[in-house]
C-alpha cells in the first residue's frame, strides 16, 4: 500500500500536512532540511517597517517547554520583496507570508502589498496587540478579530490564513468570527503567555518580563483548541503548538487539523519535520490508511463521552 | 568532500555566477564575506536547482563518546566519534548539544559548545566544557560508549589569509577552547602563533601544551598572579608588533581584551576576528535569539552570532 | 540566623507559606507528611449533594504534566461535616474547605453550611460550570465572579478565598472583580483545559473528553497569571499550578504569592510539601533573608525592563 | 516493628477504642475490615495525638537496585535493597515506583507495581514486572546499583484467617506476581495453598516454582494447551472443594476467573479476596482517578483500588 500524504488547505493542494511555525524557520534550515520535502514554508512575521524586536534575554526553557519574548524583529517589507522572496522562488513548495501590524488599516494594506508573485498564502498574525484597543491582541476577542479578518479580506486576493492567540478566554468564539469574516484557513495557535524569574538575581528570566510558552508543555492545550475550533468552523484548521512526533501530529489531525506547523520541535531535533513527514506516513501504513487526510477529525466520540455539562472537569 | 585548504577569498562584489565556479574550482566549504552570509545564501540555493542533490550540509546525528575526562578542576574534554560531515568542523565552528538528562533535570534546548579538535580519520570531534548548569552537569555523565545526539558544524569559523606570516591569538576562559584549534590550523598553513592565554590561576591554563605543540609562542597570564590586567597585556602585544610582527588579531572570551585589541588594531591597522557567544535556541539562524549588536561602519546593527557568527570582525564587535 | 517561615493571608496566619491544592490531598497523606508541619489543610473541593465525578479513565500524563477529569466526587455536606470535619480537629494546622455549587444561591447556601467551628477558611472553587450561565464558569468573567463573590461574602464570616480559572482570557479583571465583591484572597489557578488523543482507538484519552493540565508544564502560566493578579489587588494571591521545587516557590512568591499550593507534584513525590518548606528556609538562609514573607513580589523589573505594549511578546 | 504475624480480626461494629487496644496488643500493622478503611483511619489519626511521635508509615526512599533479570520472555524481576519499612511490605500491597526516563520518554507518573517478594534483613523488596509502555521500559534500563525511588508499602493486602485449613490461589497474568507472596504467607500460618495458575503458554507460567516451593498444588492451564477456559477452572475448583476441601479464594489478573469463582463462592459459601488493578495517579487516596465500581450489599459504590483495596472481597468487586 502506498499513503497519499496530501491535504487541501482551502484551494492550496499540499505534498504533505507538514510545514514549519512562523518564526522557527529560515533559510538556514536547508542546510539540514530539504525543503521540496514540505508541505508548505512559512515566513517569520514580517512587519511595514523595519522593527529590531525585544530586549535580551529573549528565550529561557522550561521543563518540556521554551518561553520567547523575540518580538518581531523585521527588516520591512521592502527587504522581503527584494531579498526574501527570491530565494524562496528556487522551492516549488508553497510559500505562506506571515504579517503583523498594530491596526487594521496597516495589516490591510500589508497584505495588499504581499500580494504578489511567489505568495501562495497569507498567514496574518493577529495575536499581537492592536493599538487601537488598547495594545489587547486582535485575536482575544471576536469583535476585534472579525474587524481585521474582513479588511485582510477585501485587501487580498491570496488565501487567508488567520492565526489566533490561545490567551483568549473562547477561541471557538473568536475561530467563528474569523470564518465568518472570510479567512480561508485558523492556525491554532500562537503561544501562551508565560513567565519566568531568574532566582539569582531576583529579575524576570526574560528581557520583556512577559513571553510565549511553546513546546511539549502546551501540546494538551492547544490540541484542546484545536477540537473546539475545529467542531465549529468549516474552514480546515492548521494546528500549531508542541507538535514534535508523528504522533503529535496525528492526534492532531485526528482532533481535526488538517495539517500542522512545527515549532520549537526543530530548535530541539533539526530535522524534526521531516521525521514527522516520514512518521504519519508510516503510522497511515500500519493501520492501513489510505490517505493522511482521512486521519482529519476522525476522533471517536461516542454519546457517552459527550461531558455532563454541570459538572464538566477541570472546570471543576 | 573533506577538504583541509583555507582560502581567504577577499571579494566584496563579485558576480555570482564566478563566485560559485571559484568556490567549485577551489573546493572550499566556507567563504568569508565581508558583507556577511548573503552570498553564501544564494550559492547555497542556486545549488538547490537541481533538487536530486540536495544533501544536508550540517549532520544531525548520534554520535559516539569515546573519551570525557576532567583536564583540570575546571574543564572536561569530550571526545566523539562522529561522521565525516561533522569531523569537517572549522576552527571557529561550534556544535549544539543535546546534553543528557542528569539529576532530574533535563535541559530543554541543546547547548552551543565550539569545536576543541577534529579528525578526519576515524572522524572525530572534540569539545572542552566547563560544568556550569544543568546542560554541562549532563554531559559530565557521559561515558565512553554512550550516545549524544549532535548538531553541527555550524556557524561561521576563523578564516585565515595565506599571505599572513604571524597572528595573535587571545583568549581566556572557554575561549581558550574556541582558539585552540586555530593554532594548529596556522601553523598548518606556516603561520607563527603567538597565544596570549588569560586565565584565574596557571594551572587552569588548560591548552597551554597544545598551543606549544602546534609551535606556538605561549605566554600565560593569570589573575592569580596579576598579570592578566589589560595593561600587561597590552604591553605583550605591542612588544610582538614591534618585534616579530602581527599581521592579525584573534580573541574569544573576554570583552576587556577585546577592547585592548580593538584599541591596537585600530591602532596598527590590523585585521582581527573574534568568537562570540550568546544563548542559542536553534543554532541555524532561525529564532533570532542570540542577537548581538555590531558597529558596521558606524550603524549598530544587530546580528545572529549563530549565523553570522560566531567568529565576526573584531572592528565591528560590540560589548 | 533562623529564619521566619510564617505568612499572613488576610486573617490567618500560617506557620508557613505551603499547603495542598485542593483534590490532591486526603487523609491518607498523613502516612507520608506530617500535617502540623504544613501552612495549612484544603480538602478537596465539596458539594452539597452526593455526586460520582466523572466517567474513567480520569487522568493521563503528558511531558511534565498530567491531565485530569476528576470531577467532583463527592459525598456531600453532611458526610463532610460528620466524617471529615472531625478528622481534621486533631490537627492545630488551620483547615480550609473547598466548596463547589452550579448556582450562585447553591454557593452561598454550601458556605453557610460549612461556615462552623473547625473550619479556619472557605476557597470557593469558581473555576465549576454555572449553570445559570449556560455552563460557562463563574471564573471566566469579571461579571460572574463579582456575584457568586458577593453572595458567598455576605453567607459566610469565615475569611474567603476565591479560586481563578486560568482558563479566562483576563484573569487580572476577574481578580480585580473577586477583591472587590468582599475575597479576602485568592487562588491563582485551577487547572487548564486541555486533551489527549488515544492513538490506539482514536478516542479521547479521557473519559470526559477533556480535563484539566496541572504540573510543571503550567508552572510558566500560572506564574504569569499570579504576578498578573497581584500587580492589580491588594489581597493577598496565593499561587498554584505546578509548584514541584522550593526554587518554584520562590518564584510564585517573587512574583506577588503570599502562599503557595502544590498539588500534582505530590502525586510525583509524596514529601514534595515538606521538601518545599525545607527548601524555602534553605533559599532564605542563603541569601539572609529573615523572613519568607520577604520575597513576597520581590521581584525586581526596572523601568527598562517595562514591554514595549505596542509591540510586546508573544502576543507577537 | 516488623511483624510478621498476621490476625484477621472479623469485627463489623467494634467500639473504637476497645478495637485500638486489640490493636496495639496484638502489634497488627495492618487490619481488615468489612466496612473498609474508616476505623483504621480513625486509629491512625488517634495515634496523631500525641503529635511527637509522628512517624511515616508508607516509605519514599531511593532504593538500589540488586537485580534486575529476565524470567522469561515476558517478566522480569527486579529486586531492591531497601529500609525496613519498604520491605515490611505485606502480600497484595503494592509500591508506587518513579521510573527512570528510557529513550527520550520520560514517564511522568509513577507506576504502581504489587510487592513480589519481601526480606526482613537485610530488607529487600522485590517485583516482577511486564514491559508494556514507557513506564516499564524505563524499569528494564535498570541494572545492580542504579538508585530507584521507590514509594511504600501502600494499599490494603490480603489477610489471612488462621482458623483456614486450605484455600485456592486462582491468577493470570501479572496476577501471579501479586498471590505469589501470598503462598508463602499461607505456608508459614501452616495453611495449604492450592494455587491454579493461568497462562498463554506453559513457559509463561513464572512462579509455579516459586508457589510449589512454598509446598502448594500448582495447577498450571494455558490458552495454548485450551486448559485455561473458565469450565475448565471451574471443574478443578469444583474438584478442589469436593476433595480436599476449600475454605477461601483468592484472585488477581482475570476477570473471567473471577466471575468463576464469585459463583463457587456463592455457591458454597465462601469467601473470597480479589486484588484488583487501576491506572494510579497518587496511589495514597488523594486523587480519585483509581476508582471502581463495587457491589457493596446491593448497593453500586464507587472506591479507591490504591486506598480501599487493591485487595477487596471477591464477592463486592465487579469487572
Ligand atoms: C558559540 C558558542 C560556543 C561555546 N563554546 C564553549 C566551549 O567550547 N566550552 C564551554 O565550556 N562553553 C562554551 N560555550 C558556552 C556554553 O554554551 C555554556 O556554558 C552552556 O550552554 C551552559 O549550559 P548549562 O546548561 O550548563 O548552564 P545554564 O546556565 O544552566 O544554562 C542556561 C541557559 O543559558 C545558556 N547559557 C549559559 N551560559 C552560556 C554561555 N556562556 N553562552 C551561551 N549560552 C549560555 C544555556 O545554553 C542555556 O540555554 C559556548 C557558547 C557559545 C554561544
Ligand atoms: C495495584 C497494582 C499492582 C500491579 N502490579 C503489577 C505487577 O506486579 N506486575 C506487573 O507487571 N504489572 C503490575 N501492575 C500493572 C502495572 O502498573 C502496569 O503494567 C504499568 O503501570 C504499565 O506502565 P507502562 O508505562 O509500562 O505502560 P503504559 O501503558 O505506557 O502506561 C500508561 C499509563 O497507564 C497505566 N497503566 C497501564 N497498564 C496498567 C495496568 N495494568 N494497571 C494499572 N495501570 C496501568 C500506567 O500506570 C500509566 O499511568 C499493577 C497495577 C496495579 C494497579
Ligand atoms: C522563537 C519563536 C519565535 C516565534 N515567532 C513567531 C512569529 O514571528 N510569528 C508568529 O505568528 N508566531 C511566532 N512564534 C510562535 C510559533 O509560530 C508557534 O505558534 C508556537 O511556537 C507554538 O508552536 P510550537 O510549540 O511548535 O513551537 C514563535 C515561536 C518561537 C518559539
Ligand atoms: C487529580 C486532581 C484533582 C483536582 N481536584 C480539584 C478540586 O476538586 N477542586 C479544585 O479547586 N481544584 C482541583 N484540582 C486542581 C488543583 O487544586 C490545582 O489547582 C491544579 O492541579 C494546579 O496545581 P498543580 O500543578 O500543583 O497540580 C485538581 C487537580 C488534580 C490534579
Ligand atoms: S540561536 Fe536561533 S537564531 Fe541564533
Ligand atoms: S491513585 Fe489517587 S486515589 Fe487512587
Amino acid at each position: 500500500m502506498s499513503v497519499d500524504l496530501s491535504v487541501t488547505v482551502g484551494t492550496l493542494r499540499l505534498r504533505n500536512p507538514v510545514m514549519p511555525a512562523s518564526g522557527t524557520f529560515a533559510e538556514g534550515l536547508d542546510n539540514v532540511v530539504d525543503f521540496e520535502k514540505l508541505g508548505a514554508l512559512v515566513t517569520k512575521t514580517i512587519t511595514h517597517e523595519l522593527r529590531t524586536g525585544n530586549p535580551l534575554p529573549r528565550v529561557v526553557e522550561q521543563p518540556s517547554g521554551l518561553i520567547n519574548s523575540i518580538g518581531i524583529p523585521s527588516k520591512g517589507l521592502d527587504h522581503f520583496v527584494e531579498h526574501m522572496l527570491p530565494l524562496y522562488a528556487r522551492y516549488s513548495t508553497p510559500l505562506v507570508v506571515s504579517i503583523s501590524a498594530p491596526t487594521v488599516e496597516g495589516f490591510a494594506n500589508l497584505a495588499r502589498a504581499v500580494s504578489i508573485p511567489g505568495v501562495a498564502a497569507i498567514e496574518a498574525n493577529i495575536s499581537c496587540p492592536n493599538i487601537e484597543e488598547d495594545g489587547k491582541a486582535f485575536a482575544m476577542t471576536p469583535e476585534s478579530t472579525e474587524r481585521v479578518t474582513s479588511a485582510l479580506r477585501s485587501s487580498t486576493g491570496l488565501p487567508l490564513w488567520v492565526k489566533l492567540t490561545p490567551n483568549t478566554g473562547d477561541i471557538a468564539a473568536v475561530a467563528r468570527s474569523a470564518e465568518r469574516a472570510g479567512a480561508n484557513a485558523l492556525v491554532v495557535a500562537n503561544t501562551i503567555l508565560a513567565m519566568a524569574i531568574d532566582l539569582k538575581t531576583f529579575r524576570p528570566s526574560l528581557g520583556n518580563i512577559l513571553g510565549g510558552l511553546s513546546g511539549p508543555a502546551v501540546k494538551p492545550i492547544i490540541l484542546r483548541q484545536v477540537y473546539q475550533c475545529a467542531k465549529v468552523v468549516a474552514i480546515p484548521v492548521i494546528g500549531c503548538g508542541g507538535i514534535a512526533t508523528a504522533k503529535d501530529a496525528a492526534e492532531f489531525m485526528l482532533a481535526g487539523a488538517t495539517a500542522v506547523q512545527v515549532g520549537t520541535a526543530t530548535f530541539i531535533q533539526p530535522d524534526a519535520m521531516v521525521r514527522i513527514i516520514d512518521g504519519i506516513k508510516q503510522f497511515c501504513l500500519h493501520r492501513d490508511i489510505p490517505r493522511a487526510s482521512d486521519l482529519v477529525g476522525g476522533l471517536v466520540v461516542e454519546e457517552s463521552d459527550e461531558p455532563d455539562m454541570a459538572w464538566m472537569e477541570p472546570a471543576q | 568532500m573533506p577538504v583541509s585548504i583555507q582560502i581567504l577569498i577577499i571579494a566584496t562584489t563579485v558576480a555570482k555566477k564566478r563566485l560559485s565556479l571559484a568556490i567549485e574550482i577551489a573546493l572550499c566549504k566556507a567563504v568569508f564575506f565581508r558583507d556577511g552570509r548573503r552570498m553564501l545564501q544564494n550559492l547555497t540555493l542556486t545549488n538547490h536547482d537541481a533538487q536530486e542533490d540536495w544533501r544536508p550540509t550540517v549532520s544531525t546525528e548520534t554520535a559516539v563518546v569515546l573519551s570525557n575526562k576532567a583536564v583540570n578542576g575546571e574543564y572536561r574534554r569530550l571526545v566523539m566519534s562522529c561522521s565525516a560531515l561533522a569531523a569537517s568542523a572549522e576552527p571557529g565552528q561550534f556544535f549544539q548539544l543535546l546534553c543528557p538528562e542528569s539529576a532530574g533535570e533535563k535541559p530543554f534546548l541543546r547547548r552551543p559548545m565550539s569545536v576543541y579538535g577534529m579528525r578526519k580519520a576515524p572522524p572525530e570531534v572534540e569539545f572542552l566544557y566547563k560544568v556550569t548548569g544543568a546542560g554541562t552537569r549532563g554531559l559530565e555523565t557521559l561515558v565512553q560508549g554512550d550516545p549524544l545526539d549532535i548538531f553541527g558544524p555550524l556557524g561561521v569559523g576563523f578564516k585565515l589569509d595565506l599571505s599572513w606570516r604571524s597572528i595573535a591569538l587571545v583568549g581566556r576562559g572557554a575561549g581558550l577552547a574556541t582558539l585552540a584549534p586555530l593554532a594548529s590550523m596556522a601553523a598548518q598553513a606556516g603561520i607563527h602563533v603567538t597565544a596570549i592565554l588569560s586565565a584565574r590561576r596557571p594551572d587552569l591554563l588548560v591548552s597551554a601544551d597544545l598551543f606549544r605543540n602546534c609551535g606556538a609562542d605561549v605566554v600565560g597570564v593569570t589573575d592569580s598572579e596579576a598579570t592578566s590586567g589589560p595593561a600587561n597585556v597590552e604591553k605583550i602585544l605591542r612588544g610582538l608588533i614591534a618585534g616579530r610582527g602581527c599581521d592579525a588579531f584573534f580573541t574569544c572570551g573576554s570583552s576587556r581584551l577585546m577592547r585592548v585589541l580593538q584599541r591596537l588594531a585600530a591602532e596598527f591597522g590590523l585585521v582581527g576576528q573574534i568568537a562570540m557567544e550568546q544563548q542559542m535556541a536553534c543554532g541555524i539562524g532561525l529564532c533570532h535569539c542570540c542577537v548581538r549588536d555590531f558597529n558596521m561602519n558606524g550603524d549598530i546593527v544587530s546580528r545572529r552570532v549563530c549565523w553570522d557568527g560566531p567568529v565576526f570582525d573584531l572592528a565591528e564587535a560590540m560589548p
